[in-house]
């Protein structure tokens, strides 16, 4: 509703959002190589979404967007969860 | 009027926002999937898993983030008045997508050199959680390529609206959606590369 | 559809544009819903004789006038239509087109060309299900549940129609983020949250839905067509896929698909009952959170339709619970309109019986939406004609009936003319008395233990059935009766103008039929929706 | 009857009165004030409103309490009931039931299998309910069961009948064309009649030449083969043997002579070789025994 997207992101910011992204990319691969167990599926998984949400926040501006757009997201982000969350009340206890 | 312009820029992003979290969604009922049938079979997800090539998988995310970065930078760019800048950012952009198809065909050729693909003679008579693991991974990488597809077509036309000065610093809702888009395809590589090729 | 001799220049006439294009190529919001209105009603028509023939099949055991197969095709398109072609783009498109950008104070919706887009989805999604029908080996034959395995293994034509489903998903996906970005962006100065129309915060509930939950339909259905032409076996058995994962992805959007057609239904009668009883709507802000509620509530009850299915048993216990607690909106909402009626000054027009029998029915239909969730009795009827019975009392007799009222309501100030008054009243009761007849009596057949879908029955059913059938005829002519008198009414009746029925909302104070541009000016709003005293309205 | 026995119908029957009638009273409260509103109220009546209240907070709380409490009630009772549902007791009789379309089978621990569905009248049976093909659904509206019966999963259900007779037993899950032929019955007679039933084999020699048309009609078959020579599901008996056919094996085609060999076949395996024209549905009767095969080919083969 105002100006505040139109906050402008330096080339600089960008690429080093870029390689903290190749990083962790590195570190996921690494992190698959040890021996965790079950974990491993939550580790990926929280190096992924530590990723996504970079992504989010610098890529699609979404640091600088309206508090709004960011409680939409949190909505479906909680929506699909639990979707695959209830799913689990019959996948567990069959 | 000039407020009215205003309106219709952030209502441009908020719908874009709002259609991104139907394709989050669209994805995710395959994901609910995964998470069911990987609770089913772990061990045939592992052995599934294992089969996919980890090298074409870490190249093409580093391919999709790489073009990810430009797509970023092609906003930047428009932002600060350089639309020639941003259009060869857009190009490098649709190159990492072609890229990225590339490596997709010659792994999905790999695999059905092998004889799998869906109801392959190889899956049917396999074990079960194989024919679903391999099934699950053709759909979701399928439908990731299609949006691929769809994101390196749109930002072609992003990219020659540029060039025809119809996107500009003040008027860049196409372009910045057009990124958007592609972001998003981005953002759903980033769950399936470990989901499907490094998980167990 | 252009009404005779237009007493002044309107949307009809304002853009010196007539003609087939000028409308199909409309991004004006009222074309757009009229373009709606009629496509819908056109499909309601067509599923509404399927229906009827359904029952004529059904009036006594043995083949009466079709097989079985014939049976089950029928069935299925007309489930197929009246949920996915009628009721849940029907409130939105049509009626959510031409109302809500004008009650709150907009010219058009925020995104017009998409909206076109939309309409011209739905259209095409239509046109690919009605082809399904009369190419490839026949119609399909799976209910409108598509249950696999059956709907992977039967040789009809499945995966066209599934394809239609899909795209007419994808169209209600676009309805629902236009409506939801217009109602944040375009309100009218003045019109803050808690002045919305309560028609307005319904449809921000169903957009909700739309978005949040239409694509899981879309992955399922793409699924299914997957498992029919690429063999993926993700829910055979044989192949380590399970079959209730289907179940699971189809009611995850389905069972949020039937708040889709009722929240704006609810929204119709919140319209109506203040007006008709010059009172303000009582407990505005209840009935407000209420609809989000019943929409964010709504999408985690989706098991209940999977009681008998084999689920685990912890998951039967919470999805049960949490259906129970969908109920509690749905009362609040009765119990406020109820006391809406309350020292008003109550005119039983078309519009209000309308809207005072959906009070009924769909407390009747609600009411037996409990039999269904509770565990145990839902074991004995699910599956039966009782079921069958609950969701027409909920879809016609509910969404339905506020379908109708809605039309007596809203049509004529986009015609300039009305509708007879007395003809209406008796198409309303018969309708009303031939809907009792016609869906209690599956209630009872499905107590008893009469099973859905069956094109045979034992002889014990055959009384009941009878009379079920009897009932759909007075229903069918009640209908008929309706749809001449508002037609007629509608291109040649009495002018209508000004704002005969005295409501507050915004769409009463610009001309009628409104004007391209909808407002001269940009409205400021300073008062409620429901505030008939600071508008002057006796 | 055993007192000390729960029937199905005990547990259910006693929700269904307690919500329908908790149902029946709101919607009379509901209705009778909503006319008497529509009367008292009516505009010819009372010409202006006579109050504007918009909200009144103790109202709105009662009636997000009442229905809380009422709600919350019919959760715990349908959750009880159906508790007993799944509780089997103990040393309940086991009977397999195979679905296909668009027949029963039922089978019993010593081998014995039949269309219909006998028990004993008071001990409890817990029924194993197996899919040959798709979804279908094991439903007794007498005794107030009724589950589905899933391809791959292992479902089961138990009731126990109270009295001699003879109940109905649905499909209630949709199956195609045959849906609402997929009828038959539980026949519920004295434990000693029961016991010389299941160890009553068939006469000496077993299956007899004759009783092909039986076999046919009872494993059915002839819900999807005519003998008549009309189309249906599956292609006709009439005329079959000797006859050139065109099948699909493994999707390449192929053209050849019906024979003894391919009609057995097509009966233990039916998804070998598929006629050209029809879809891969028939389900395999698994509890069919060899020399019921040969019956049903001989029989077969007479179909002129
Ligand atoms: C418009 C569509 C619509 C609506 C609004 C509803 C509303 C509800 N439905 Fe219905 N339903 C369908 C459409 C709808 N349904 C369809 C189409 C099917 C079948 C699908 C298929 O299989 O083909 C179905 C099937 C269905 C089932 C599965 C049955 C089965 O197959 O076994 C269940 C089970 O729980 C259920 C429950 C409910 C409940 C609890 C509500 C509640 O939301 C109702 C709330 C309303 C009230 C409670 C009444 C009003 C309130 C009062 C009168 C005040 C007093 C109330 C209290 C004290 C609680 N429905
Ligand atoms: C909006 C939803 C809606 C509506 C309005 C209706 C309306 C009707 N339905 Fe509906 N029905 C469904 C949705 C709906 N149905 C669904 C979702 C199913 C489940 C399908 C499945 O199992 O997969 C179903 C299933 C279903 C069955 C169960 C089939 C079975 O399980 O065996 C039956 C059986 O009687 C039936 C009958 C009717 C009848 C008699 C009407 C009556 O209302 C119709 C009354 C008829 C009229 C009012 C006719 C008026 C005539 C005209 C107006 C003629 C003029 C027209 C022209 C000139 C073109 N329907
Ligand atoms: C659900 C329907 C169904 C049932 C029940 C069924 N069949 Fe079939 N049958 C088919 C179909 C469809 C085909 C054709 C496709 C194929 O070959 O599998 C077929 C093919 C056949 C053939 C080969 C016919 C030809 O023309 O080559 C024979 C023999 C046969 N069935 C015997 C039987 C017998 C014996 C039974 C009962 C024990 C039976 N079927 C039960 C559906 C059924
Ligand atoms: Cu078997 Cu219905
Ligand atoms: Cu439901």
């Amino acid at each position: 509703m105002n100006d505040t997207n139109h906050h402008i992101i330096s080339y600089t910011k960008l690429t080093s959002v870029w390689l903290t992204l190749l990083a962790l990319t590195g570190l996921t691969i690494w992190v698959s190589g040890l021996d965790l167990g079950v974990n491993r599926v939550w580790g990926a998984l929280a190096i992924a979404s530590l990723k996504s949400g970079l992504v989010i926040a610098f890529f699609m501006h979404m640091k600088y967007e309206d508090k709004l757009l960011r409680w939409l997201l949190f909505v479906a982000l909680l929506t699909l969860a639990i979707f695959i969350g209830f799913t689990f009340f019959d996948v567990l206890y069959r | 009027m000039s407020e009215q312009l205003h309106r219709d820029k952030s209502g441009a992003t908020l719908g874009m926002w709002l259609f991104l979290l139907t394709e989050l969604i669209l994805f995710g009922g395959l994901f609910l999937l995964y998470a069911v049938y990987l609770a089913r079979y772990p061990h045939e997800f592992a052995s599934g898993g294992k089969e996919l090539n980890v090298v074409f998988g870490a190249v093409n995310t580093v391919v999709l983030l790489t073009s990810s970065l430009l797509a970023a930078m092609a906003v930047t760019a428009v932002q600060r008045g350089a639309p020639r800048t941003s259009i060869r950012l857009l190009l490098g952009t649709i190159g990492c997508a072609l890229i990225f198809l590339g490596i997709k065909y010659v792994e999905w050729n790999e695999k059905f050199g092998h004889d799998i693909y869906p109801s392959s003679q190889r899956l049917i008579k396999g074990p079960q959680g194989e024919s679903v693991f391999f099934s699950l991974y053709f759909l979701t990488t399928g439908l990731h390529g299609l949006h691929v597809l769809i994101g390196a077509t749109l930002l072609g036309f992003v990219a020659v609206r540029v060039q025809q000065g119809r996107v500009d610093s003040n008027n860049n809702s196409w372009l910045e959606n057009g990124a958007l888009y592609w972001h998003l395809v981005d953002l759903i590589w980033i769950f399936i590369f470990p989901l499907y090729y490094l998980i167990l | 559809m252009n009404p005779q001799k237009l007493p002044q220049s309107s949307f009809w006439n304002d853009t010196g544009k007539t003609g087939i294009t000028s409308w199909i190529f409309s991004t004006d919001h009222k074309r757009i819903g009229l373009l709606y209105f009629y496509s819908v009603l056109g499909f309601f028509l067509i599923a509404v004789c399927l229906g009827l023939l359904l029952r004529i099949e059904l009036m006594a055991p043995g083949r009466t006038i079709m097989g079985p197969q014939t049976y089950n095709a029928l069935f299925t398109v007309h489930g197929v239509i009246m949920v996915f072609l009628f009721i849940i783009p029907g409130f939105p498109g049509a009626f959510g087109n031409l109302i809500m950008p004008i009650q709150i104070g907009a010219r058009d919706v925020a995104f017009p060309r998409l909206n076109l887009f939309s309409w011209w989805l739905y259209m095409l999604g239509a046109v690919i299900i009605i082809t399904a029908l009369f190419t490839g080996s026949g119609p399909p034959d799976t209910g409108w549940t598509f249950y696999v395995p059956f709907s992977t293994r039967t040789g009809t034509n499945v995966s066209l129609a599934v394809f239609g489903v899909f795209i007419i998903g994808f169209s209600s996906i676009l309805t629902g983020l236009n409506f939801v970005t217009t109602i944040h962006r375009l309100r009218a100065e003045g019109m803050t949250w808690t002045r919305l129309p309560l028609f307005v915060w319904s449809l921000y509930a169903t957009a909700w839905v739309q978005i949040l939950a239409t694509p899981i339909l879309g992955i399922t259905l793409a699924l299914v067509i997957a498992e029919r032409m690429l063999g993926t076996g993700l829910f055979d058995a044989a192949r380590g896929g399970d079959p209730i994962m289907y179940q699971h992805l189809f009611w995850i959007y389905s069972h949020p698909a039937v708040y889709i057609m009722i929240l704006p239904a609810m929204g119709v009668i919140s319209e109506i009952i203040p007006v008709f009883s010059r009172k303000p709507v009582f407990g505005y802000k209840m009935i407000a959170f209420s609809s989000v509620a019943i929409a964010a509530a709504g999408s985690l009850v989706w098991g209940h339709h999977m009681f008998t299915s084999g689920m685990s048993d912890t998951a039967v216990l919470v999805f049960s619970f949490l259906t129970f607690v969908v109920a509690i909106p749905s009362a609040i909402k009765v119990f406020n309109w109820v006391s809406t009626l309350y020292k008003g000054s109550i005119s039983l027009e078309a519009p209000m019986l309308f809207a005072l029998s959906f009070l009924l029915l769909f407390s009747i239909g609600g009411l037996t939406g409990l039999i269904l969730g509770a565990a145990a009795t839902d074991i004995h009827v699910h599956d039966t004609q009782f079921v069958v019975g609950h969701f027409h009392y909920v879809i016609f007799g509910g969404s339905g009936f506020a379908f109708f009222g809605a039309m007596h309501y809203w049509l004529p100030k986009f015609y300039g003319r009305r509708y007879k008054e007395k003809p209406a009243l008796i198409a309303w009761s018969m309708m009303f008395v031939g809907f009792n007849i016609t869906y209690f009596c599956m209630m009872v057949l499905g107590m008893k233990g009469m099973p859905r879908r069956y094109y045979d029955y034992l002889p014990e059913f055959a009384p009941l059935n009878l009379a079920s059938t009897l009932g759909s005829w007075l229903l069918a002519l009640g209908l008929i009766l309706l749809l001449v008198n508002l037609f007629r009414g509608l291109l040649r009746g009495e002018p209508f103008s000004g704002n005969p029925w005295g409501g507050a909302t915004l769409e009463w104070s610009v001309a009628t039929p409104p004007p391209t541009e909808n407002f001269e000016e940009e409205p400021v709003v300073t008062h409620g929706p429901y505030d008939f005293k600071s508008t002057g309205i006796p | 009857m055993n007192p000390a026995l729960l029937t199905t119908t005990d547990a259910v029957d006693p929700v269904f009165k307690f919500i329908i009638w908790a149902c029946v009273l709101l919607l009379g409260g509901i209705t009778a004030t909503v006319i008497w509103f529509a009367v008292r109220y009516r505009r010819s009546c009372a010409p202006e409103p006579t109050s504007q209240v918009e909200n009144n907070f103790w109202l709105e709380t009662i009636w997000i309490v009442l229905p809380s409490i009422l709600v919350l009630a019919m959760f715990y009772y349908g959750w009880a009931g159906y508790l007993t549902l799944r509780t089997v007791p103990k040393a309940a009789l086991p009977v397999t039931a195979t679905a296909r379309m668009w027949s029963w089978s039922f089978s019993y621990a010593n081998g014995k299998t039949s269309p219909k569905l006998v028990v004993p009248v008071g001990k409890p049976v817990v029924m194993n309910l197996v899919s040959s093909d798709i979804i279908h659904g094991f439903f007794l509206p007498a005794f107030r069961v009724k589950r589905d019966v899933v391809p791959g999963m292992k479902n089961h259900v138990w009731f126990v009948a109270d009295k001699v007779g003879s109940y109905d037993l649905f499909c209630s899950q949709y199956c195609g064309k045959g849906h609402s032929a997929m009828i038959t019955t539980v026949e519920a007679v004295p434990e000693a009649e029961f016991a010389a039933w299941l160890e009553h084999k068939e006469a000496a020699g077993g299956v007899k030449k004759s009783d092909g048309a039986r076999l046919a009609k009872e494993k059915g078959c002839l819900a999807c083969h005519s003998l008549d020579g009309s189309r249906g599901v599956g292609p006709t008996f009439k005329g079959l043997y000797h006859k050139q056919t065109t099948v699909l094996q493994n999707g390449r085609k192929l053209t050849m002579t019906v024979d003894d060999a391919y009609i057995r076949e097509s009966i233990r395996f039916p998804n070998a070789k598929i006629v050209e024209g029809f879809q891969p549905i028939m389900p395999s009767i698994g509890d069919l025994k060899d020399v019921e095969v040969d019956t049903l080919v001989e029989f077969i083969k007479e179909v002129k």
